[in-house]
């Protein structure tokens, strides 16, 4: 079961852990990546390029799902403006096994770092700057390298 | 040819507008031909595209390096790499 | 913020990660471990070692916090009688960076499996079985070794 | 000495008890020792711990070795390896 949403709306863990966990699976992980509250950001803005968007999100949750066997993949990325402590993605992988839900979870936030056409920018007082892209989320994403 | 232009993030504030529609000449074989050809004739996009080694690119929604052909593409996107998740 | 529970109550999913993700990290990554749906069994046991439990896993929770610099570790598990579909245990490690929150996650469900005194008996129709330990548990366990 | 036995999962479902008090004599060193000793004495703690390679000890809630000494211990619990999570 693969899940791919690309929405402004407002994300609810509950939510997003309910479904990814009706697979009946026995190991769930999830990774949820939230705006910062602690760097003096007070508007988060994803920019994102529709479609595109999606079909890369959905080919990393195929790759995914082959690779570890997976019973669920489910990826949930806001987009619009956001504020600190609000859900900007959610990943969720089920697999019969934790390893593989562990490794996949970790596979899937790294390529989606470095993979998917999202943009961030930060507003903090009256300043405003586009996300630089980090050499760490680079090396992260290398390490899935087959 | 007639190709439909996307601009995401700082490249899209720069250039001010989101897309554009462009016939660009035969002579435009690349993405790279095509930023050459765009920041030709616009101080804008000239602008916009100064720092080559900052700009990504997708063919037809296909990321791809900025030396790729155009080939038939009805939709080329420009932006900065990303930085979602 | 280091939260361990050990319990007969029904975990809920919603209420655990609202609490670890209430840390203002960046990140939060979790493991639930359910019981499966899918190999026939009706009922899990889960018996336990009063005090030695929270200890140990206390232990783990500390651990965790120094080698990943991490904002929060919450372990909860259950104990006594569950059925498929149940939580069996929440793991969540908040961050401020994924990788961390990640690699914190896998190390405190690997361990936990080896270093806290659980111990599983499944029922299927009317047999009776206490579960076997397996020598992957013991390789995930020891490839966190410092 | 007096130590408070606790057993747990399939050693206590043989032993038939959850835990006992018991008074070992002073040659009574490790914890092997007062597994041996337990099994002299009882078919049932005998049955219970005839497979050493499965048996796994606490000594006031400390995992320890069967050779490990029990010392001034007041808690031993004995119980097969453990499967949680």
């Amino acid at each position: 079961m693969i899940a791919v949403t690309v929405s402004p709306a407002v994300i609810d863990a509950g939510v997003e852990f309910a479904a990814i966990s009706m697979t009946g699976a026995g190991g769930i992980a999830t990774f949820v990546g939230l705006v910062r509250g602690d760097d003096g950001v007070a508007t988060l803005a994803l920019e994102h390029y529709p479609g595109a968007t999606e079909a890369a999100l959905e080919a990393l949750a195929e790759q995914s799902v082959a690779r570890w066997e997976l019973i669920g993949a489910r990826i949930t990325h806001r987009v619009g403006d956001m504020h600190p402590g609000e859900i900007v993605v959610f990943v969720g992988t089920a697999a019969r096994h934790r390893g593989a839900a562990l490794e996949a979870c970790a596979f899937l936030i790294d390529r989606l770092k470095t993979e998917a056409p999202f943009w961030k920018k930060e507003t903090r007082g009256d300043q405003t700057s586009w996300v630089e892209p980090r050499g760490s989320d680079d090396a992260a994403a290398a390490r899935w390298k087959a | 040819m007639t190709i439909e232009l996307l601009y995401f993030a700082w490249v899209r504030e720069r250039i001010g507008k989101a897309s554009e529609t462009v016939s660009p000449p035969a002579d435009v074989a690349t993405v790279a031909d095509l930023i050459d050809w765009l920041a030709r004739d616009s101080a804008v996009h000239a602008a916009a595209f100064v720092d080559r080694g900052r700009l990504r690119a997708a063919v037809d929604q296909t990321f791809v390096p900025l030396d790729a052909p155009l080939g038939s593409a009805r939709e080329v996107a420009i932006f900065p790499p990303v930085t979602g998740g």
